[in-house]
């Protein structure tokens, strides 16, 4: 069996609200193994990136870990003292976020925002890190490497800056890479792009890679493995082609009918889903997805299902459903 | 960049003059004839003979048009000739020039020390923002703005003699490096150290929302770094192009500090020209008063796109 | 293509329904701070408009025989030096520094927020000068300014009003109060309108952008409806929070002015002339100058914590 | 086909824009140039591309929302691109538009009611006394039950506010509407929610759509016709089958390269045409076709001359030297 890189464990993370905190993730278990690329999928205010960014603290104000824990390369990320946080920050665990405009701080110089992580965590010189910041910049493909360094971030297009991050990123050969939703504000051939400059980076650099989008058929073709979020909680968790092939949770199912396919049938309607997700705070008793789950039954609206491995112990796809039996046998 | 110098320069100009213009007749129509004014003065110094009166006229030229005069007026304000008080008849530039050195060295000793002071304790403030610290300076900010300059020179001048008995009451001038500055220093540095802490607050306050702070604290940078290199310098842009409103607070206040503390400066001068209806010296010091802000604007939008490469990158592509 | 049934009708939730404003006054009384900065200002201007029933004396009257009291039961913040009750001008003082900051604060308010509309509706050639005049007036140092208008006024005023007498011998011509307010007042108005003008350019400006705006151009409503329900209604926020701070700041001005004895004159009693007055003789009566100086300082800090509050309340960060 | 609802003939627009911190640069947006087509009556004409390619732009120009700088658009005969705003009140009513951003398009001072009721009263499609009935009824259409209507904005779900926005335009009972990336900001359970309820309201009161979004997927759910635009033109229009089974532009084919697939083991083996570059700024566009910079079949002309429109045969139009020659 495949390395752990990271286990959460039971992880919750509340906000602060007038009525007091209200949960936003409810005791999430997920893992990451090595040189594995696990896909996190959920939509708006499922907790999807508050998850990963609890591990090492980057969570915005009022919002915090409740409880939890996060074993990674056999530390508890959340009790580490302020100066082992900024060494796995940057140093063995690197993000990308979303929007690379608003990410990349607008009155540095890219070389500068590059060399930063070489500096505090590599301890090289000045011009020992800027050479590397140019072999960086030239892994993630930008043309004219060297002299991109000295640019500003308005002076590149959003593909270059997106690229940019993700060298910043792999700067310090993380042995994680967290990319937050990275192509969601890039257009679909800029997008194409960067989906196989990270495929191609992981196998060269053979770290593991989690990968956070609302986006299932994005991420079909780039995972090893998937979590699905739901309000917080997983539902459900498998191998990818599992996943596609026999999704075993409602919600799971429902998203995936509410796709519509380039290759697919002419459907007159889509499978929507009815309702909305709860809000945080208003969190239903039992299953949170039982108001809006077709095949709900009595126990889902009082007891919350756990996340089990489907037909038997020895099945790496878990679902937390009571009835995903019974939905495995409709389908 | 030189092109849009001289660009606004084009634009600094007329207003320059325009303010002298309205300034000018303020004084013209509203202050009356200066001759009369002279004689109302001192009665008995020259008898009152309206051929003398009409002679002194004519030769001063005050017998032209306004437009000629305000001209007359301009082209000797451009040589630096601003007239004679009607007090004493004195040139007005003598009196100016010996007076602005206390009042400039005082403004711009006024202007270090509220950069040195305020910018920190905003930054400080606003990194811990809703936190003791926080509350402590803002709270003390918010006070200090409430007191007016002349409420807090004196106050502190006892303050100061009652805590140190026998030391000599900071009264008047000794130049910058005379520990009487520092009350003045003081006082006159309040509210733009206030303006400026509650500023650099809320621009780190904004500042810390953003993303690219995020991802500076993935990094792994220690948190020193962050503020000092991510948070600060985008901060420094908006405080800079406060400079403009710190150059009237600091000019507003130094009216009230030099006439508290017996300072030889511009304030007094002006203070002491109006209650004797001194209107050259007036019209004077209101002119140089507002060649001083637009002249610190016009700094601001000079420096702007030094510190913000986006504009400088907008210059350079010309 | 079959009709297929519409998804059935989202119920919404019972609980009540609550306004923008509502929401922002909800917020507004959970900030400490800012209810007790209204509520002095509430008592303040209590004071200022039943002032006269309250002052145990008349804020004239002189009584020499009990002249510079420290504060007692009879003179609660002590007398002055012609015997005056202290108490009763700091509160006389009050209706004087309300009415000074009501009048110019809606003076320039008024004057800024139409210049600003104008300026940001019509825009081109007419918001250039508008523009141009703002920054010409913030070029001039404020105090500077209104030193030279009123000394400059002054006397032709005074003539103006002594011909009319003459002409009309109407006593209300002979009242020097008139034009200490007039001069006062339009002075004030004069420099304290082109931040209102700057504020309500840029909103109607980024109003008009925003696209709710244009999707009510897209529905086919007219100029003054979209103005009236879609600009208006949401550009007044800014302009409360920015009136509560210029009230203050008009309080400290009018005091400043009177300080340098260009604001309202003796025998009027207002906290700038008090300050003024017991800044002569405060090493011995400290109870003339911290009387009015204090509740200066209340008044001035209460409008502060006031405007921040609004500005917390009415633009909430993060929030939808 | 069934007849023209409206007709766009060389419709362009350019926006002139200041660059520089100071505005001392002057430059010009290409946002459109040359766009011809028609839209038919009950059709869904759907316009995908990349960020600035345009396709908003064309959706603002006919709705005369933003004046185009030249061109016509055709509706009932008459030229509307140069009506003036009196002129184009009445005509809006029938030409509707549904924004990207439900957040923002919905004045937060105004209740639902209120947003909705407020175009019936103003074009008099009711009395005052009908006006809550009509509100309902307008409400029930997009699913909302009635309470909603004393709701405000902020308390809605994205959802529910493009459900609004969505009642909002049907009150002008208008024949055509705009949807401008309508559903690209809802997460995607709600996105098929919303697609389903344009499809049962198009049904319903014959509405005809111009349906811009960049999610081909989608598109290829919902249109009748599409149109692809690069950089404010068009390479390809064409049905729905023409252009899906059989794409003839470079551009439309990368486009549908890149679109990923829900099917981890076809994205496995599938052979995708990745296209290199940026698209170029629409404030100095590429000279002849605007693809060329991109385009891995460009040829020589391609550089110089601006391909023209060819009809492939049964409405299928494509503007590319390669597929013509």
């Amino acid at each position: 069996m495949s390395e752990r890189l990271l286990e959460v464990k039971d992880l919750s993370i509340e906000i602060a609200t007038r009525r007091g905190p209200a949960t936003i993730v409810d005791g999430i278990d997920l893992h990451v193994d090595k040189g594995e690329t696990l896909g996190i999928v959920g939509e708006s205010g499922c907790g999807k990136s508050l998850t990963m960014l609890s591990l090492v603290r980057l969570l915005p104000n009022k919002i915090r870990v409740s409880n939890g824990t996060a074993a990674f390369a056999g530390r508890d990320l959340l009790q580490l003292s302020s100066r082992e946080l900024r060494e796995v920050r940057g140093g063995k665990i690197g993000f990308v976020f979303q929007d690379p405009m608003t990410s990349l701080n607008p009155v540095m110089k890219i070389g500068e925002q590059l060399i930063e992580p070489l500096l505090y965590h590599r301890e090289m010189s000045k011009a020992e890190a800027r050479k590397r910041a140019g072999e960086l910049l030239r892994l993630v493909g930008i043309p004219g490497a060297e002299q991109r360094l000295d640019s500003y971030p308005h002076e590149l297009s959003g593909g270059m800056r997106q690229r940019v991050m993700i060298a910043i990123g792999l700067a310090c050969e993380p042995e994680l890479l967290i990319a937050d939703e990275p192509t969601t504000a890039l257009d679909v051939t800029i997008q194409a792009q960067i989906v196989d400059l990270v495929k191609d980076l992981r196998k060269r650099l053979g770290m593991s890679v989690v990968w956070i989008t609302h986006d299932l058929a994005l991420i079909a073709g780039l995972a090893d493995r998937i979590c699905v979020l739901y309000a917080g909680t997983v539902v459900e968790d498998a191998p990818v082609e599992q996943l596609f092939a026999e999704p075993a949770h409602p919600y799971t199912r429902g998203l995936l009918a509410s796709i519509p396919r380039m290759d697919g049938e002419d459907a007159e309607r889509l499978n929507s889903i009815g309702g909305t997700p709860p809000e945080p705070g208003r969190r239903p008793a039992g299953c949170p997805f039982a108001p809006r789950c077709p095949m709900a039954q009595e126990i889902c609206r009082t007891t919350v299902p756990e996340l089990q491995p489907l037909r038997g112990e020895t099945t790496p796809h878990r679902v937390a459903c009571h009835v995903a039996n019974r939905v495995l046998e409709a389908a | 960049m030189l092109l849009f110098v001289l660009k606004r320069l084009g634009i600094w100009i007329p207003t320059v003059i325009v303010v002298i213009l309205g300034v000018y007749a303020l004084a013209f129509y509203g202050a009356g004839d200066p001759i009369k004014l002279i004689f109302m003065r001192a009665p008995g110094d020259v008898a009152y003979d309206p051929v003398r009166i009409e002679a002194i006229r004519e030769q001063a030229g005050l017998n032209q048009p306004f437009i000629q005069q305000f001209g007359n007026y301009l082209w000797n304000a451009l040589h630096g000739n601003f007239g004679n008080s009607l007090v004493n008849g004195r040139s007005v530039w003598s009196m100016i020039a010996a007076a602005a050195p206390v009042s400039f060295q005082l403004g711009l000793l006024a202007i270090v020390l509220t950069a040195v002071v305020a910018i920190p304790l905003g930054m400080v403030a606003g990194m811990k923002q809703n936190s003791k610290t926080d509350y402590v300076i803002l709270g003390t900010a918010l006070l200090v703005w409430a007191i007016p300059a002349y409420v807090a020179g004196p106050l502190l001048m006892v303050l100061l003699i009652t805590i140190l008995p026998g030391s000599a009451v900071p009264y008047g001038w000794g130049g910058i490096f005379d520990a009487k500055i520092i009350l003045p220093l003081l006082v006159l540095s309040f509210q733009p150290i206030a303006l400026i802490v509650r500023q650099t607050r809320a621009a780190v306050i904004e500042v810390l929302s953003e993303d690219f702070v995020r991802t500076a604290r993935s990094k792994g940078l220690p948190e020193t770094v962050v503020a000092l290199r991510h948070i600060l310098r985008p901060v420094l842009t908006p405080i800079v192009t406060q400079l403009g409103l710190i150059m009237i607070s600091i000019i507003n206040g130094a009216i009230f500090v030099e006439l508290v503390f017996g300072l030889p400066g511009l304030g007094r001068l002006t203070v002491g020209a109006l209650t004797s209806s001194d209107y050259p010296i007036v019209l004077a010091i209101t002119v140089i008063g507002s060649f001083l802000v637009m002249a610190s604007n016009l700094l601001v939008d000079v420096l702007y796109p030094i510190l913000d490469p986006r504009a400088a990158d907008a210059m350079r592509s010309r | 293509m079959t009709a297929q049934p519409a998804i059935a009708p989202l119920a919404a939730a019972d609980d009540a329904t609550v306004s923008l404003w509502r929401d922002a006054w909800t917020r507004l009384s959970r900030n400490k701070l800012a209810v007790a900065s209204l509520a002095v200002i509430a008592i303040l201007a209590l004071v200022a408009i039943f002032g006269p029933w309250l002052t145990p004396y008349d804020f004239l009257s002189q009584d020499l025989e009990a002249r510079n009291l420290s504060p007692n039961w009879a003179h609660p913040f002590g007398t002055d030096e012609l015997g005056r009750d202290v108490f009763s001008r700091v509160i006389y003082g009050t209706r004087t520094a309300f009415v000074v900051a009501i009048v110019v604060t809606g003076i320039a308010a008024t004057l800024g927020v139409v210049l600003g509309a104008v300026a940001g509706y019509f825009g081109g050639l007419i918001d250039r000068f508008v523009m141009w005049c703002t920054d010409t007036t913030m070029s001039v140092p404020q105090l500077l300014l209104v030193v030279v208008i009123n000394a400059s006024l002054k006397p032709p005023l005074v003539n103006f009003m002594e011909a009319q007498y003459e002409l009309t011998r109407n006593p209300f011509f002979r009242n020097s109060i008139i034009v200490d307010f007039v001069l006062v007042f339009g002075s004030m108005a004069l420099i304290l309108w082109p931040p209102y003008a700057r504020l309500i350019r840029a909103q109607v400006l980024s109003i008009r952008n925003r696209p709710y705006v244009t999707a009510a151009r897209a529905l086919g409503l007219s100029t003054p409806i979209i103005i009236s329900r879609y600009v208006i209604p949401n550009s007044i926020g800014p302009l409360i929070v920015a009136i509560s701070a210029g009230l203050g700041n008009a309080m400290v001005l009018e005091s400043a002015f009177s300080f340098l004895g260009v604001g309202v004159n003796p025998p009027i009693p207002s906290w700038g002339n008090m300050i003024s007055d017991g800044l002569q003789v405060w090493r011995n009566h400290a109870h003339l100058l911290a009387a009015p100086a204090i509740v200066l300082g209340l008044a001035t800090v209460a409008f502060s914590f006031l405007g921040d509050g609004l500005n917390d309340a009415l633009n909430p960060k993060g929030s939808k | 086909m069934s007849t023209a609802l409206l007709r766009i003939e060389n419709l362009r627009k350019h926006f002139p824009v200041r660059l520089g911190a100071f505005g001392e640069k002057q430059a010009v947006v290409h946002a459109l140039d040359d766009v011809s087509f028609e839209i038919a009556e009950g059709e869904t004409l759907s316009l995908v591309g990349e960020s600035g390619c345009g396709k908003s732009t064309t959706g603002f120009a006919i709705l005369n929302l933003h004046k185009p700088t030249s061109g016509r658009v055709v509706y009932k005969g008459e030229d509307i691109a140069v009506f003036d705003e009196k002129r184009m009140r009445p005509i809006r009513r029938d030409l509707q538009i549904v924004f990207q951003d439900p957040y923002s398009t919905l004045n937060p001072r105004m209740t639902v009611g209120e947003a909705v009721g407020e175009p019936i009263l103003f074009h008099k499609l009711a009395t005052r006394a009908e006006l809550p009935g009509r509100i309902e009824r307008l409400l029930g259409d997009v699913g909302l039950n009635a309470r909603f209507a004393q709701r405000y904005p902020h308390e809605l779900s994205g959802g529910q506010r493009q459900r609004v926005a969505i009642a909002r335009a049907l009150a002008c009972e208008p024949r055509f509407i705009v949807c401008d990336e309508a559903i690209s900001a809802l997460d995607v359970s709600i996105q098929a929610q919303i697609i389903n309820l344009l499809v049962d309201l198009q049904a319903k009161y014959g509405l005809t759509y111009l349906f811009i979004a960049h999610d081909l997927a989608v598109v290829r759910h919902i249109s009748d016709r599409v149109g692809v635009m690069y950089l404010g033109r068009f390479a390809e229009l064409g049905t729905r089958q023409q252009v899906f089974s059989n794409p003839l532009h470079p551009y439309t084919k990368a486009l549908m390269s890149a679109v990923p697939e829900a099917d981890p083991v076809a994205e496995r083996t599938r052979q995708r045409q990745i296209l290199t570059g940026d698209v170029p700024s629409p404030l100095d566009p590429p000279s002849g076709c605007r693809f060329h910079t991109r385009c891995p079949i460009a040829m020589e002309q391609c550089r110089s001359v601006v391909p023209e429109w060819h009809d492939r045969g049964a409405g299928h139009f494509v503007a590319c030297h390669a597929v013509a020659g």
